[in-house]
């Protein structure tokens, strides 16, 4: 019984302490890899608004809009699951994962929210907007701005 | 009178810092930083300031939490605190049953709010007490019969005068395992059990009158550590002076420790394996007493 | 008994009760019988021959075939397949026989049946809600194909629950829904007589999520593994990897080699730090926060691990039908090797340090007895029947992903009780550091980037497919009946937990009440796995929310029905 | 000074009483005040008669009122300051239940006819057994006692089991009464007198001449004694009979009925038995049975639900801590008088304060049982919150029993352990009866103080209680305080209590072995410094200790306070869930089992729960077992009690619906032991 109980401080005892008083200070060897899976951010410049990310998010968290010719696409990202399906569809790597993880907030619908506005052209016909086929058709269209 | 003011003021002030050291020392075997040093005091000063809880049932009201202390107080008065103890016109019984009645009034306490983990905690507390009591009131036994008095002051003098005898060693020994239940430390905190029990007794209790209790359990824990060390264990003899209050504040904190390292290698028992482990300290006190009948 | 054998067998006996069978897929029998035969097969199965109840799984199939389908689930480990009794019930009034009396384990499957969608069976023994919450009306069921995923019924608060009423002399001693040592909500009415628990009452399903509704109603085959992974926190991948076999195996897709061991790579990593978990838990339920905090010390290496791996510390999302998304590099197996090597030699200091601890063998040792008989009657899996001394690892009994080509022992041992499963567990994670050491040595063989078979046509409605995969907690059972619209029909997960959560109510009989909480813990339990859905308006995402005053006014009606009594 | 006229017209007041309170029509709280006047006349009379005998000295007329020519017998009358210890107790608690009485027994539906006049008789028995020296009338008082006493157990004579208990009573205390009547008569046949001062020398005789006999002699009257003492095991009629009576006449039974027993033991095995190696003898057996007695009787009490069960079980417990600390004091009185004269204030003051205590919680139990029309402890829960003053009372009283200081239980347990533990060296039995008496003590507190409170007033309300919403009628209550006022004044004024206590036992023991006051007892600033020699010594001093307990809980208060907190009440947290009170209601038989299956015996099939043996009927028929034979109830008690209730049920006729009847079937009764006495001889 000694023993044991001899062997089992000697495993505490072998590292003494590892813990760290953690918002204030982090443990250096456990920072986020490379290519984690944070907080995905989404660059609205290079959205051609193709809606993709929005086909295979399994939260269905993106909600796309249309009004005229202005698409916009909304990320509640209070049901985010982190799997980086967005980003790895995303045709012109708009929509990016970042190492940020510490995600808690008291204000969601503020701090857990994403929106991007793309300007697509717009269906003479039917009034809808459509997706250009390439960015310069985009800065043809009228009403684009900048 | 001043003895008596210093030795309360020990008690209620200074004995959470010795709970803090003995947190601190926990959270070393557990690879973490644990809490600072004075969380102990935090703790009862955050506690006083909270809304003070009650059961709808309760008759009592906060009554008990404050008897509790003071006859915890009170018992610490007999137990001699530096040389001698604060007040000398008490004995062993009278301590024993000062120490009984704060845990009856915390078993009334929880029964009073009528909540079921309460009453569980109660029988756990009062079983626990059915077998450890009787450790301690046999170890005690033992000294007074070897000093010739049912006073602690005396019993305290007895192994610096007459030397060191086999019986007081065992009896200290059976009392050093005891203590673990009588501090309500694991692998004894049974009636407490936060896992199963959400804390027993004191599963309806919060702010000051919570606070009261834990207050009383850390002088409990200082007044048993200085019995044990006075009394039983009252080596390097023949201190005096500041030496001998420096060697009983280094005594205490090895208790401290070394209940605190019993306290974290060690998984809760269940009652009925604590009442067998119980008995078997219990003949072992006994055998104590019986080498001081023969006159060792 | 070779699947011939089987079907003869239950071919000759049945008589009339026997309809047909096939075989859709290899290694699953499929065996149709009529209702009035239910019972009989069961029993001819159950104590015949070597089957092993699985799940009874329902699905309402009014649209396809005009009835409701319940589907008895067995396996036979041994040889290696599946049989599935497909039992038709009326569609305008479903019932049908209940199997509940001969497998004690139908208990659940059936009154899941019963609530989700309408079936009844005639002699259940215990025919109480099982899913619904306690205020959902009568007569409404959430699974069946016309109930919208997202609507919304109005609550009928007054439908109380029944619990057992007290045997004379003893105090109900509630540990749950919210309670200390439980990490998710569940609730046990134990009925107590001093310490001893004389009866206990159980009643769960407090976070029921809707997943399979969704999967059902309106997720596509490849949204699915990334909801499948949240069924669970600890071992998502596994429910992950089993969605992902299960479309694999109805739409017949060859999964990449090197995806193969990518997969056992990562769920042998999840089982080694699940298990560590798990000690550290077992641990803190018994009041020894040292192992705690030491193990999970151990184990957050291997989180790092995964996260540099995978990209998250949990919930990694893999997989994808057809393999996985992420391959791992060459030039990281030998810092992989490094610190799952480290890991082991702590492991085994562990083992050496606890195998001799009398404390915590007092602990542990003659509490929750649950024998090989048990075992069987309640198809108990995982730790729990192989510390009851029964060797089954669906790792072995139904090899998948690469499982076939690594060596490791199934560990096995006969004590039936808490510290059986705590070796068990011990010791299966030191296999799963062999067979981590056997995987990276295949992956430094096999070339690079080839990780992933895209599906390229539809699947085909009407397929069905169960795919079963040892979780760290036991075998954790898939079940698949595709429709159309690329997606699911029907989408039954059978997690580890939910067979073994009904035996903590045999163990825990005669037990003290300081006991309960570890023998709970024994089986490891996953309340979310198990507890699969929540009426929730996912397109809106709200969630109805009860204010305090509502929450105080309910509570307060019940308080008043009980001091009317 | 001659207190004869004090006593005699104390005597004749409760006899008058009697005969007043059996005629009169009226309504049943008239009868009851008369009979309390009466009974307060009488109590005047013998409190007078007590107080001058405790400030100037035995009261001994030197010739008798009459004498028995025939019979060789002789009313003499003695008042010492022992009988004035007895005489004190009987007047307080038989006055606090008289008072009890008049609300209380209202609600019985049994004529107060059968009530009233035999609770008085039953008290003129009890004092005339204190005030006489002459054994002949000591045993016609006795019985007198006795069957008063049985009457009073059957009071309630439609319940089967009642009239069950009250026959086990009768059969076993007559048991023991004929024992002590064969005692008293072979010992007339030596001294031919029936004069206590007579005995005694004739003891010292036969000690030489004769051991065998006097060793059969002592034994009898042990047991008769001992029976009525209820010391396990010869008072096994006590659990029955206590909860059988009414409540106020539990509380005079066990307060002070069973004390007579002790009364006769201190007589004859003090007062008669010179100190010599009979006595050793006899202190030894003493020990050995109350240290039994009261571990066996406090463990028996944790496993019962019946609120005054629970109680009697604690008598038979109680009386052991006397028992022990009597044969303490004949054990230490050759050895070490200091010590011998600590135990034997010791069992003195232990008596007096169970008189106080138990009636009182026997008091309680009544004002529970009268609330809720049970005694099961598990029918009733969360009671104090409606019966305050009740609770108030029981507490006090269970503060006492299990020794809180400063509550009177303390002190006297205080110097059981002094005497006993203390004498280790030289008298080990001591040291283990010593033992054993502190961790029964801790039972005691866990069996009242934790399981009575608890469970009768501590928790939630169940909704069999729900109609009791106010406490007590004032009558009740009043009477509770009376008692609860003496628990904590014995516990704080211990220093006149231990002097007048000390004069008691000092006129007992054989002079020269009896040790100054002032050699034991240092009594400054109301507090006890015990002195017994040989270095020991023990300090109490309650008034210091109450100071400083309020100074403290002062302080403990002002902390508390200090923060500023609000009280904010909560409905109970069951982990989310609601549950009915019912539900979660804790029952008595969970108190403690873990700990009472370690004293579970078990025999082959059979398990005894606890050490009480009071076996369950055997499942099986055959082998007929040693079970069996240990099931006293079952073979002989049953069948016997069986046969009585039915000769009783042909008896009944004779005087049912005439009260008086009854009477003369007492008369009867005391006829028979007369017929009895004339035929031994």
């Amino acid at each position: 019984m000694f023993l044991s109980k001899l062997k089992e401080a000697v495993i505490c005892f072998k590292h003494l302490r590892v813990t760290f008083p953690y918002p204030l200070k982090r443990n250096p060897e456990a920072l986020p890899q490379p290519d984690f899976r944070g907080r995905p951010r989404i660059d609205a410049a290079k959205c051609i608004g193709c809606a993709g990310c929005a086909n295979v998010c399994p939260s269905r968290l993106i909600i796309v809009t249309d009004r005229k010719a202005v698409r916009r696409l909304d990320f509640y990202l209070e049901r985010c699951t982190y799997c980086g399906r967005c980003a790895e569809v995303c045709p012109e790597g708009a929509i990016t994962m970042t190492g940020e993880f510490e995600t808690a907030t008291d204000r969601v619908h503020d701090d857990m929210h994403l929106s991007a506005e793309v300007y697509m052209g717009t269906c003479q016909r039917c009034g809808r907007c459509f997706e250009t086929r390439t960015t310069l058709d985009r800065m043809m269209t009228t009403g684009f701005r900048t | 009178m001043f003895r008596i003011v210093a030795t309360i003021g020990i008690l209620l002030f200074l004995s959470p810092l010795i709970e803090g050291i003995l947190r601190k020392f926990k959270a070393l075997v557990h690879s973490r930083i644990g809490p600072p040093l004075l969380q102990p005091y935090w703790d009862i000063l955050k506690l006083l300031g909270k809304d003070d809880v009650r059961s709808p049932h309760s008759l009592l009201g906060p009554l008990p939490a404050w008897l509790s202390l003071a006859a915890l107080l009170a018992a610490g008065l007999l137990v001699p605190l530096g040389t001698t103890a604060a007040i000398a016109g008490g004995d062993l019984f009278l301590f024993l049953y000062l120490v009984g009645f704060a845990s009856v009034c915390t078993m009334l306490a929880g029964m009073d709010s009528g909540s079921p983990y309460a009453f569980l905690g109660m029988g756990r507390e009062m079983m626990t007490s059915f077998v450890v009591e009787p450790v301690l009131f046999i170890a005690l036994i033992t000294a007074a019969l070897k000093s010739h008095s049912f006073r602690f002051a005396d019993m305290a003098f007895f192994q610096q005068v007459s030397g060191t005898s086999v019986s007081m060693i065992i009896s200290g020994a059976a009392l050093l395992l005891a203590l673990q239940a009588q501090l309500s430390k694991l692998p004894f905190d049974i009636p407490e059990a936060e896992g199963e029990l959400m804390g027993g007794v004191f599963a309806e209790m919060s702010g000051p009158t919570f606070a009261m209790y834990r207050w009383g359990f850390i002088v409990k824990q200082v007044v048993f550590a200085l019995i044990l060390t006075q009394i039983f264990f009252p080596w390097p003899l023949g201190l005096t002076g500041a030496w001998a209050v420096a060697a009983q504040v280094v005594k205490v904190l090895l208790v401290a420790v070394l209940v605190g390292l019993v306290d974290a290698v060690n998984p809760r028992l269940r009652i009925d394996q604590a009442i067998g482990y119980y008995f078997g300290v219990i003949l072992m006190a006994l055998v104590g007493l019986v080498f001081a009948l023969v006159g060792a | 008994m070779t699947k011939q054998d089987i079907v003869q067998f239950l071919k000759a006996q049945l008589g009339k009760g026997y309809l047909r069978h096939s075989e859709p897929i290899p290694g699953q029998v499929w065996v149709e019988i009529r209702p009035e035969a239910t019972v009989q097969a069961v029993e001819l199965l159950h104590r015949q021959t070597d089957a092993r109840y699985l799940m009874s799984v329902g699905s309402d199939e009014r649209e396809l075939k005009d009835r409701f389908g319940v589907y008895h689930l067995f396996t036979f480990d041994q040889q290696h397949f599946f049989v599935t009794l497909d039992v038709s019930a009326d569609p305008k009034k479903p019932r049908l026989p209940s199997i509940t009396p001969v497998i004690a384990g139908a208990n659940w499957s059936e009154r899941e049946i019963r609530d989700l969608l309408g079936v009844e069976f005639d002699g259940h023994p215990d025919p109480r809600r099982l899913v619904l919450s306690d205020d959902w009306p009568q007569g409404v069921h959430p699974l069946r194909r016309d109930f919208d995923y997202s609507a919304k019924p109005p609550s009928k608060p007054e439908n109380a629950y029944p619990f057992k009423d007290n045997p004379p002399g003893t105090t109900v001693v509630a540990m749950g829904p919210y309670f200390p040592v439980f990490e998710e909500a569940t609730y046990f009415r134990l009925y107590v007589e001093g310490e001893q628990v004389v009866d206990v009452d159980y009643r769960g399903f407090y976070a029921h999520r809707g997943i399979e509704k969704l999967g059902d109603a309106s997720l596509t085959y490849n949204q699915i593994p990334f909801i499948a992974e949240r069924i669970c926190g600890i071992c998502g991948f596994v429910h992950n990897v089993s969605f992902c076999k299960l479309v694999e195996h109805a739409s017949g897709i060859t999964v990449p080699r090197r995806a193969d061991y990518i997969r056992v790579i990562m769920l042998e990593l999840e089982r080694i730090h699940s298990h560590a978990l798990w000690l550290g838990v077992a641990g803190h339920i018994i009041g020894f926060d040292t192992v705690l905090m030491q193990t999970w010390r151990m184990r957050e290496p291997i989180m790092w691990l995964c996260e540099k791996l995978t990209g998250n510390r949990k919930t990694y999302g893999m997989n994808l039908i057809g393999g996985v998304r992420r391959d791992i590099p060459k030039a990281l197996v030998p810092e992989i090797r490094k610190k799952i090597q480290a890991m082991d030699k702590e492991w085994r200091a562990v083992l050496d340090a606890v195998k001799d601890d009398t404390t915590l063998r007092m602990r542990l040792e003659k509490v929750g007895i649950l024998t090989k008989d048990q075992c069987h009657e309640w198809a108990a899996v995982g730790p729990v029947a192989r510390a009851a001394d029964l060797p089954m690892d669906a790792r072995k009994d139904h090899p998948y992903c690469a499982y076939d080509a690594v060596d490791f022992k199934v560990i096995t041992a006969d004590s039936n009780d808490v510290w059986g499963r705590t070796i068990v567990r011990i010791l299966e994670t030191i296999e799963s550091f062999k067979i981590v050491y056997q995987s990276l040595d295949a992956l430094m063989e096999l070339p690079e980037g080839d990780i992933i078979t895209e599906i390229r046509e539809d699947i085909p409605a009407g397929r069905i497919a169960i795919s079963a995969v040892e979780a760290p907690r036991g075998e954790d059972v898939h079940f698949l009946l595709t429709g159309g619209d690329n997606r699911p029909y029907r989408w039954r997960v059978r997690c580890p937990t939910y067979p073994n959560l009904p035996t903590v109510q045999v163990m825990v009989k005669g037990e003290q009440v300081a006991d309960v909480p570890i023998i709970l813990g024994s089986i490891d339990p996953c309340f979310s796995c198990t507890e699969r859905m929540e009426v929730c308006d996912v397109s809106t995402g709200s969630i109805k929310v009860y204010s305090q005053e509502e929450l105080f006014n309910w509570t307060k009606n019940r308080r008043e029905r009980f001091e009317t009594v | 000074m001659n207190l004869t006229p004090y006593i005699l017209f104390s005597l004749a007041a409760l006899f008058v009483g009697a005969a007043a309170t059996l005629t009169m029509p009226y309504s049943k709280r008239t009868v009851g005040w008369v009979s309390l006047a009466f009974q307060t006349l009488a109590g005047a009379g013998f409190l007078y008669v007590a107080l001058q005998v405790l400030l100037h000295g035995t009261f001994n007329p030197e010739r008798p009122l009459f004498a028995v020519a025939g019979l060789g017998a002789s009313f003499l009358l003695k008042v010492d300051a022992l009988s004035a210890v007895f005489l004190l107790v009987t007047t307080v608690v038989s006055w606090a239940a008289g008072l009890y009485s008049i609300e209380y027994i209202k609600h019985y539906k049994e004529s107060l006819a059968r009530y009233y006049p035999l609770f008085l008789l039953f008290l003129l028995g009890m004092y005339g057994v204190v005030v006489v020296r002459d054994l002949f009338f000591f045993i016609v008082f006795w019985e007198f006692m006795t069957l008063t006493s049985y009457g009073l157990v059957v009071y309630e004579w439609g319940n089967r089991t009642n009239v069950n208990a009250g026959f086990k009573y009768f059969l076993m205390t007559h048991i023991g009464t004929a024992g002590i009547i064969v005692a008293a008569n072979t010992l007339y046949h030596h001294s031919q007198s029936f004069d206590f001062e007579a005995l005694a020398p004739v003891m010292g005789l036969l000690r030489s001449d004769n051991p065998a006999l006097l060793h059969t002699i002592l034994l009898l009257f042990f047991i008769g004694f001992a029976t009525k003492a209820g010391i396990f095991p010869f008072g096994d009629w006590l659990p029955d009979a206590h909860p059988a009576a009414p409540a106020p006449v539990s509380a005079v039974l066990s307060g002070v009925m069973i004390k007579m027993g002790i009364y006769g033991i201190l007589r004859v095995f003090l007062g008669m038995l010179p100190v010599s190696s009979f006595s050793t003898v006899w202190g030894n057996v003493f020990v050995a049975f109350g240290t039994v007695s009261l571990f066996v009787g406090t463990m028996t009490a944790m496993f019962q639900h019946d609120a005054k069960r629970v109680l009697a079980f604690h008598s038979i417990g109680q009386n052991g801590y006397i028992l022990l600390a009597v044969g303490a004091g004949l054990l230490l009185a050759p050895v070490s008088p200091p010590l011998c004269a600590i135990a034997m204030i010791a069992g003195l003051y232990h008596l007096v304060n169970h008189a106080m205590f138990k009636s009182l919680l026997f008091l309680t139990a009544g004002s529970l049982q009268y609330k809720t029309g049970t005694r099961d402890l598990d029918r009733m829960g969360g009671l104090g919150k409606y019966m305050p003053l009740t609770a108030a009372a029981a507490i006090v009283a269970a503060m006492g029993i299990s020794g809180i200081p400063p509550f009177n239980g303390f002190v006297s347990k205080w110097l059981i352990y002094h005497s006993t533990i203390s004498a280790g060296f030289h008298t080990p039995i001591l040291l283990l009866a010593g033992l054993a008496a502190l961790f029964t003590s801790l039972l005691t507190m866990a069996s009242v103080m934790v399981k009575y409170v608890g469970l009768a007033f501590l928790g939630q309300r169940l909704p069999h209680n729900r109609g009791v919403e106010r406490d007590a009628p004032a009558g009740m209550t009043a009477s509770q305080f009376v008692l609860a006022a003496f628990v904590l004044l014995q516990g704080v004024l211990i220093v006149p209590v231990a002097a007048a206590l000390y004069r008691a036992a000092a006129g007992l023991l054989t002079p020269g072995y009896w040790p100054e006051f002032a050699a034991v007892l240092d009594a400054s600033f109301g507090g006890l410094r015990l002195d017994a020699g040989a270095g020991f010594s023990g300090f109490y001093n309650p008034v210091v200790l109450l100071v400083a307990i309020a100074a403290l809980t002062l302080v403990a208060w002002l902390f508390w306070k200090s923060g500023g907190s609000k009280k904010v009440v909560m409905d109970l947290w069951y982990s989310g869930e609601v549950q009915s009170p019912q539900a979660v209601r804790y029952y008595a038989n969970s108190y403690f089992k873990t700990f009472k299956q370690h004293f579970n015996i078990r025999v082959g099939r059979y398990t005894q729960e606890g050490v009480y043996p009071a076996w369950k009927l055997p499942k099986v028929r055959k082998p007929f077992s040693v079970a069996h034979l240990l099931d006293i109830d079952s073979w002989l008690y049953r069948p016997l009690a069986y046969l009585g209730s039915k000769g009783l049920e042909l008896f009944s006729r004779t005087h049912s619906g005439f009260p008086q009847w009854y009477l003369l079937w007492m008369v009867i009764g005391a006829a028979v032991a007369l017929v009895i006495m004339f035929a031994v001889r």
